[in-house]
């Protein structure tokens, strides 16, 4: 097993509260976007699944099967309420 | 322009970029905080946003329109932070040379930005408790039922 | 309530009559006058009213759009006298809970205020000629064409 | 032939540039609204047909044949641009 990436994860909303923090960095050892959030639902436990989020890496909108990547900035999206 | 902004929203200012000689209407819409939802007396509500994200979609849903229909101008903007009853969270405003393709516009503009901004909207109950809306869980919800939102 | 107005629209008074704490949504279309009407350089507008009998078909108008629609609020403004490029013409604004209501309510209102309201205008053009919009008669059009609106 | 009937007509947008005028008095030996119309269209030289109007008589729409009743209001209504 490699040595963990570390990436930078931001909190909005719902899962801010839940995890106590607006942002952190980490290291993961977690292969894609979904092993990601599954590894920080058990750490947090969040509510909500993950079919009801969606991700942003980089400040794009990505597939939860996108591999983490070193220095990579991460935020899973709960449903929205904009308007 | 798509813009967040963190006071309160002022229309006039918004209503002044849609100015066009060639336009013969402007369609507005406005949302602001109702008193209730889902049958829940509200106080008041925090909107928080991803803001790099919401503007960066804000300004392609904008694109969208002006590509889509025969529009001239496109504005909007949304507010964030806490507001009241009554307050004005987000204007959207189109220009065009005929009316129709204003109101096509404008209503396709205010739907995406409902369903594709990072943005949240946290609503503080009359009864003291409070809740992201769209966002209840279970576990979160407990006795009391008041997820999903029907606009 | 439907006004008719000699001088300019104040639209932030009209918009003020729209508030209510119940309402989540305001939709709001303005009339402009624009440069050009059918292919030709338009001046300046004459808007002519029969006044007694437009201001009871637009009451009309608002009442039936608050009987179809799920609406709380519904107002309208008409200008009459002569008008500039870029003046407003015509406002109308609805306030209700929902914005999909208010949005097919304020279309609805605008559209029957074009074709019912016994209003007519006269364009001035920048070839110095004038008509009556939907009214020429193959005498008043002679060689030129430039009957019927597009709206 | 009865004597005939005393009404007013008021005249707007072309019509009233057509007429001269915005109302006057007169007294018509027409039966109808749709007859009134053609005795106004003959003196005036109007150049709208009647199919392309309505007609309003004491300020409520009415139909072209509606009888010609003393004091009555009646206003012919040209193609309408409002908005």
């Amino acid at each position: 097993m490699s040595a963990g990436r570390r990436v930078r994860v931001q909190y909005f909303a719902v899962l801010r509260e839940e995890a106590g923090r607006s942002e952190e960095a980490l290291s993961t050892s977690a292969n894609t976007m979904g092993e990601l959030y599954e590894e920080l639902r058990g750490r947090y436990g969040f509510g909500l699944t993950r079919e009801r989020l969606k991700v942003v890496v980089n400040e794009e909108f990505d597939e939860w099967s996108r591999p983490v990547r070193e220095g990579d900035t991460i935020v899973f999206i709960p449903p929205v309420a904009g308007g | 322009m798509f813009r967040l902004s963190h006071g309160p929203i002022d229309a006039g200012a918004c209503r002044a970029r849609l100015n066009d000689p060639r336009a013969g209407g402007c369609v507005v819409f406005e949302g602001v905080v109702r008193d209730e939802n889902e049958g829940r007396a509200v106080l008041r509500l925090e909107y928080e946003g991803y803001e790099s994200v919401a503007v960066k979609e804000g300004e392609a849903v904008l694109r969208e329109a002006l590509e889509k229909f025969l529009v001239m101008r496109a504005e909007c903007v949304h507010r964030v932070g806490t507001l009241e009853i009554g307050d004005m969270a987000v204007w959207v405003g189109v220009s065009a040379a005929h009316r129709g393709a204003a109101f096509d516009a404008c209503r396709y503009i205010i739907d995406a930005i409902k369903h594709r901004l990072p943005i949240w909207k946290k609503e503080h109950y009359a009864e003291g408790d409070s809740g992201w809306v769209n966002c209840q869980t279970p576990a979160s919800t407990g006795a009391r039922k008041h997820s999903g939102e029907k606009r």
